[in-house]
């Protein structure tokens, strides 16, 4: 495997690393960037939990080579909060109980936020099927389901997406 | 939605019973926790590890020589790089795993029992690089016959997994050697007596198909050894202090050579009491001194953790016509793959548990087979054993023409009463727990064509156990409360609150963290549902002596004796009319402790006693398509006696996580095996876990009727009961439904339509 | 410098030239949704990928006097956020959009998911019904073939070694249209087709239908076109006896497997119902002028 | 004196057909000597295969726990946890 360069913005800061040509985004974001918090739960895009949005597109980043980021936009979990205030998906997961071992969150708030860029008032039904592609195993998804329509109502309150 | 019953504000508790934020949330969902995986050192290699093609074979000969030779790799181990060890037992949450089968389980030696069996591994400075090394790496094998079903293994023809493997628990001692590793018997009155009375029997055999616990993690650590033989290992686990002894054990070090810290987990529910990676990847480090990275592949985790038994269980009814359960025989079958080790013990004990039956008997067979060691899953072996039993229930229930709960509050267990497995009970609110569901509005809802209504029960023991705990309280009066069982379901929340209430402090001034196994005394494990039972209990008594400290030093401070000190909301206040002293607070104290005697502090170390049991009553709504056999839950209503709810959020937590497990083990969770004995699904596409769109809400109803008066706060345990009642509930729904009575799992729509269609 | 292993032709012209000169093995990527996993896991370990996504033919969607062009890297989060395409062809949509989660929508595209040869692709039931064609580029030029002459087996297809498939047209839609595709997954989301059926149908004024055309996935080696099951439907007004007719053929067609996903016996119950349900859809689609 | 009961075959492996014993002792530690005495092995396997539950309450490991002059003692297996 040959290794290339890559320019990237990356949650608004433009980075320049060397990516592999059969290294997925997902590992050049975790080992060459230090961005751990988006996590492999299979390598096959079945789980969700290395969920980034691309270009303003949510994928999988273990579906995407490293050198397809090059001349695009990266926005991972270490983005949501801005200048260090939380967005209001990452508040309602902490005080609806939205999370238990943590591990799927990142991939569920990146998910979410994608749905809300969308739609800023989905219901229960359309917020499940944006978020099938998400696999948790603690929360049985209930609590997930309800921090995520709260944060659109809170944010519809406030004007709309930050 | 969730009408807890808040005992806890009856009783003048201030943080105990509400809905804090848990002091460790701003890290989870900014992507700032640290997991097994996310560790990173310098210079760390990458480990992987090579894997058996085949079921079962002998290994003749491993040749690692050229992958010793491509440059890269810094290290390859075999089982020759482990120690022989004896077979004495392990603590592993379940106990029943003896120190050569984990070892053996760690890196096969001589045999491999199951597609997927670890027979070697490397570590390289590249993953690319160690995979290549793997291919290098020749094993040479005879390929023997395989078996995987339960009761195929159980026949004296079966191929021998270990022919030095005779059945425990028989008299005489049998002198074959049997695939059959324990026979367990638990047993109460004359069952023969009892039949011979019952009006009314009913027999069913029910089947379930072994499951994984499905955590979305993979199985992650990093081993670095020292020069001076001290070495330390960071993974995600449920009990690192179990790690470090397993580590200890299979390598042959001491446990003062061994520190491990920590990362957070990424769920466990039984699947990470054991070790996998961690003595292989110390094992590497150990050859060439550079830290090494161990992660599963999803595949790995599939093929090679341990996922629960398939079971037979086989159920015998006897009953009067109204209803009263007069005999009961159960028998299980459990898989306990490669090495002994099924929870069939366990499952005989739980299977009949709800109920007072005079005559009863449960017979278990603990039985290994060619496919990867069973592991604990969440209540181990009680969900196998009450699919049957609440099937078969419910299938009274019918023949008698009683309404389900009925049936069930006429032989429920009340206070006082004596257990089937021996114990009797004491605080159990299991009468109300089905009261509960009977009250609740779903079960009158109206229900519409091809739906259908189940009920099912579940119990479980919940354990206490060793734990300790330590509170430091800083200058400016705040705490942090340190304790080693790692917060899987939030369970720093309730070890803060707790102290808080005990401290008489708001939530916010107490933080909670997890430390390596060097700095907090021993705790075992966090599983069996005792985290907040005993290392609550080890947190409330440190609370406790620093509030007896902060007495004796306000006396000192008032020159007054240490009884007329009283501690309120976080202050002393002096009872002694005599002395006008204004009340000294906590911020008081701490910032002047260098004068009353130094810091503040206290670490207390137990083993609880008394951990209560908790009853589980679910009702589950269903849809079926009759012509493609697809089922759909509805609604689902879980209602569970949990003593006291410290963090009643959390808790509904652990109900709505064990339904969703228990739904996607009764609908369409199993392993698909091929000819040749090698899984054909390891992975999450075809692995089907419920998504969210497979799901309504899970609604929960929290009983607090009964506290449990061994903990300070009535708390018991409640991660574990919730998967037990969902298979049958499921399966009772269906047969409502469709008139169909399913008595295998899971009730995919291929098996469903095929019963419907009368070929079932 | 090493070899390289991987490149993102601008034009069309310069990914042929990539393959035609590859000395390796190849392999394409659009979405990347099956290449990565393959290559995950090992089962591929092509010496040279070529990247389409940076090609402009291959991205959007055109429509041409009332045919569309869909480019074949283009992703199916993009067409099912295309209005004037979902209209004319609901049935095409739905199965485009129903593959994998909103994340692999973001991704993955028809060309990747016809020429991946999967029997159990969502779309090409879809596209087979809809009557599409694959416009196809390569060393002798450009060709078009019907979307059902593409695929040839697990894992193959008919494309030459260095041809590339540039996009997919659907062609104008007569008035009085409606398409449908339905599939049988065991959860809601996330699953491979254990069956799928698609039905597209035109009907005259009095709501009889004056075309048909069935396609079935994942009964056969390949997604199926069933002309039989079509012509069950041609002159009827969907009445329980075409229904049964058309599914009679549909199960006369099947050639299932039995593995992991389904039985034989299963799928082919199941390819019947699901067939039967998409005709109605598609027939109310049809009489409500195509909007339903 | 406490009466001891027990549901479970692998005592009786070592009891014979015996499931009430009467047993003199005033704690958990004492009624495992009582029992290694009376049955040899049978200590040994309490001890590390077994949970005692007295009136009720289940104790591991717990040598150190009182037993009142006519409680209930009942030998059940080790019980684990997932």
């Amino acid at each position: 495997m040959s290794r290339v360069r890559i320019e990237a913005v990356v949650n608004g800061e433009p980075v320049e690393f060397l990516g592999g040509t059969r290294q997925s985004l997902l590992d050049a974001l975790r080992d060459e960037l230090q961005l751990t918090g988006t996590k492999e739960g299979c390598g096959t895009g079945d789980c969700g939990a290395c969920s980034v949005i691309v270009d303003g597109r949510l994928v999988c980043s273990c579906l995407m080579l490293a050198p397809e980021a090059d001349g695009r936009t990266v926005e991972t979990i270490e983005g949501l909060a801005k200048n260090g205030v939380m967005h209001p998906l990452q508040q309602q997961f902490l005080e609806q109980a939205a999370l238990q071992c943590g591990f799927c969150t990142p991939g569920f708030l990146v998910a979410a936020k994608a749905l809300l860029d969308r739609n800023p008032d989905p219901t229960e039904s359309e917020v499940r099927y944006w978020l099938a592609g998400n696999l948790c195993r603690c929360t049985g998804y209930d609590k997930i389901v309800r921090a995520v329509m709260d944060a659109a109502a809170q944010m519809r309150a406030a004007g709309g997406a930050r | 939605m969730n009408d807890a019953t808040h005992a806890a504000n009856a009783t003048g508790l201030k943080v105990v019973g509400q809905r804090p934020i848990r002091p460790d949330g701003a890290d989870k969902v900014t992507g700032r926790a640290v997991f097994g995986a996310d560790v990173h050192l310098p210079g760390m290699l990458i480990g992987r590890v090579k894997r058996s093609p085949h079921a079962h074979a002998r290994i003749l000969r491993i040749d690692t020589s050229a992958a010793r030779a491509l440059p890269g790799v810094k290290a390859v181990v075999t089982s020759d790089d482990f120690p022989r060890v004896g077979s004495e037992a392990l603590e592993q949450g379940e106990g029943s795993a003896t120190l050569v089968d984990v070892a053996d389980n760690c890196l096969a030696r001589g045999k491999v029992l199951y597609a997927g069996h670890a027979v070697a591994a490397v570590a390289a400075v590249s993953s690319e690089i160690a995979e290549r090394a793997l291919d290098l790496i020749t094993v040479e094998y005879e390929v023997l016959p395989h078996v995987i079903d339960v009761e195929a293994a159980m026949a004296p023809d079966a191929p021998l997994l270990n022919e030095r493997l005779f059945t425990a628990g028989v008299t005489p001692r049998p002198t074959t050697p049997s695939n059959i590793a324990q026979k367990t018997v638990v047993a109460r009155g004359d069952v023969a007596k009892g039949f011979a009375a019952a009006e009314v029997v009913h027999e069913g055999r029910y089947v379930t198909v072994p499951v994984h616990q499905g955590y979305i993690e993979p199985h992650a650590c990093v081993a670095w050894a020292g020069a001076d033989g001290q070495h330390q290992i960071w993974c995600s686990s449920q009990g690192h202090f179990a790690v470090r002894a397993m580590c200890a054990k299979v390598l042959g070090l001491e446990l003062r050579d061994i520190r491990v810290y920590p990362a957070e987990i990424g769920g466990g529910f039984g699947g990470k009491t054991t070790v996998y990676l961690e003595p292989v990847a110390l094992a590497l480090s150990r050859q060439c001194g550079r830290p090494v990275r161990m992660v599963m592949s999803r595949e790995e985790v599939f093929l090679a953790s341990g996922p629960t038994s398939g079971g037979v269980v086989e159920v015998r009814l006897g009953a009067m016509k109204d209803g009263t359960i007069v005999a009961a025989e159960v028998t299980l079958k459990f898989q306990a793959g490669a090495f002994p080790g099924s929870p069939v013990g366990a499952g005989s004990m739980a299977a009949l548990a709800c109920y007072a039956i005079e005559h009863a008997v449960v017979t278990g067979y603990d039985v290994v087979c060619n496919r990867p060691k069973v592991a604990a899953y969440r209540a181990p072996g009680a969900p196998i054993a009450a699919f049957g039993v609440e099937s078969a229930i419910d299938e009274l229930a019918v023949i008698l023409g009683m309404d389900p709960i009925d049936l069930r509050i006429r032989n429920a267990v009340k206070p006082g009463m004596k257990a089937v497995y021996g114990a009797s009970f004491r605080e159990i609110a299991f009468v109300e727990t089905l009261q509960a569901i009977q009250a609740h509005p779903q079960y009158r809802a109206p229900l519409g064509p091809n739906q259908g209504r189940g009920v099912a029960a579940g119990f479980w023991f919940n354990i206490g156990g060793e734990s300790s705990a330590a509170v430091h309280v800083d200058e400016d009066g705040g705490a942090t409360v340190i304790t080693s069982n790692p917060d899987i379901g939030g369970s720093r929340a309730s070890m803060a609150m707790m102290a808080a209430e005990t401290l008489g402090l708001p939530i916010e001034r107490v933080r909670a963290t997890i430390a390596d196994t060097t700095a907090i005394g021993f705790s075992a494990l966090t599983g069996g549902s005792r985290v907040t039972f005993a290392t609550g209990m080890a947190v409330v008594q440190a609370a406790q002596r620093v509030v007896q400290d902060l007495k004796r030093r306000a006396a000192l401070t008032w020159e007054c004796e240490a009884d007329q000190v009283e501690w309120r909301d976080g202050a002393a206040y002096c009872t002694d009319a005599s002395k006008e002293v204004a009340p000294l607070s906590l911020r008081d104290l701490a910032s002047r402790s260098a004068r009353t005697g130094g810091p503040i502090s206290a670490e207390v170390s137990l083993n609880a006693q008394g951990a209560g049991p908790g009853f589980g009553v679910h009702v589950c709504d269903v849809e079926v398509d009759p012509e493609t056999g697809r089922t759909t839950v509805l609604r689902y209503t879980a209602a569970q006696d949990v003593g006291r709810a410290i963090h009643p959020a959390y808790v509904e937590g652990q109900l709505q996580g064990g339904v969703a497990q228990g739904i996607g083990w009764a609908l369409n969770e199993e392993y698909v095996y091929d000819a040749k004995g090698v899984l054909q699904n390891p992975g999450f596409l075809d692995y089907r876990m419920p998504v969210a769109s497979d799901l309504p809400m899970i609604d929960t109803i929290l009983i607090e009727s009964a506290p449990n008066p061994r903990h300070p706060y009535g708390a018991k345990g409640v991660g574990e009961v919730p998967i037990v009642p969902p298979l049958a509930a499921v399966a009772n729904a269906v047969q409502r439904a469709t008139g169909v009575r399913m008595r295998a799992l899971p009730i995919s729509p291929p098996r469903l339509l095929a019963a419907l269609d009368g070929e079932g | 410098m090493s070899e390289q292993d991987y490149v993102e032709p601008a034009t069309v012209g310069a990914a042929v030239a990539a393959l035609a000169a590859a000395r390796g093995s190849t392999r394409l990527l659009a979405g990347g949704t099956d290449v990565l996993v393959q290559l995950r896991s090992g089962r591929v370990r092509p010496d040279l990928i070529v990247n389409l996504r940076r090609i402009p033919e291959l991205a959007g969607v055109r429509s041409e006097d009332g045919a569309f062009v869909i480019g074949a890297a283009t992703p199916c989060a993009v067409l099912g956020e295309h209005a004037a395409l979902a209209r004319a062809w609901p049935g095409v949509i739905e199965a485009a959009t129903l593959i994998g989660s909103k994340q692999v929508q973001g991704r993955a595209s028809l060309g990747g998911n016809l020429c991946n040869g999967s029997p159990a692709a969502d779309s090409v039931p879809a596209l087979i019904a809809a009557g599409a064609v694959a416009l196809i580029d390569g060393p002798a030029g450009r060709r078009e073939c019907p979307i059902e002459a593409v695929p040839a087996g697990p894992g193959r297809t008919t494309l030459a070694p260095a041809e590339i498939l540039v996009a997919i047209r659907l062609p104008a839609r007569p008035a009085r249209s409606g398409d449908a595709y339905l599939r049988l997954i065991p959860r809601t989301e996330m699953d491979i087709a254990v069956v799928g059926a698609a039905v597209n149908l035109t009907v005259d004024a009095a709501g009889v239908v004056t075309a048909a055309r069935v396609a079935l996935g994942a009964v056969a080696p390949t997604a199926l076109r069933v002309d039989a099951a079509g012509a069950a439907l041609v002159g009827s007004t969907l009445d329980a006896a075409a229904i049964e007719r058309m599914q009679a053929a549909v199960r006369a067609a099947c050639r299932p497997i039995d593995d992991k996903r389904g039985t034989i016996a299963y799928r082919t119950q199941v390819a019947g119902v699901l067939a039967g349900r998409a005709a109605r859809i598609a027939h109310q689609r049809a009489t409500q002028g195509g909007q339903a | 004196m406490a009466r001891l009961l027990s549901a479970v075959d692998e005592v009786r492996a070592f009891t014979g057909t015996a499931d009430v014993i009467d047993v003199q002792a005033r704690t958990v530690g004492g009624l495992i000597a009582e029992l290694e005495r009376r049955f040899p092995g049978l200590g040994a396997h309490v001890q590390q295969r077994m949970a005692i539950a007295i009136d009720g309450e289940i104790h591991q490991d717990a040598l150190a726990e009182p037993i009142g002059p006519d409680s209930e003692v009942v030998l059940i297996p080790r019980i684990g946890g997932g």
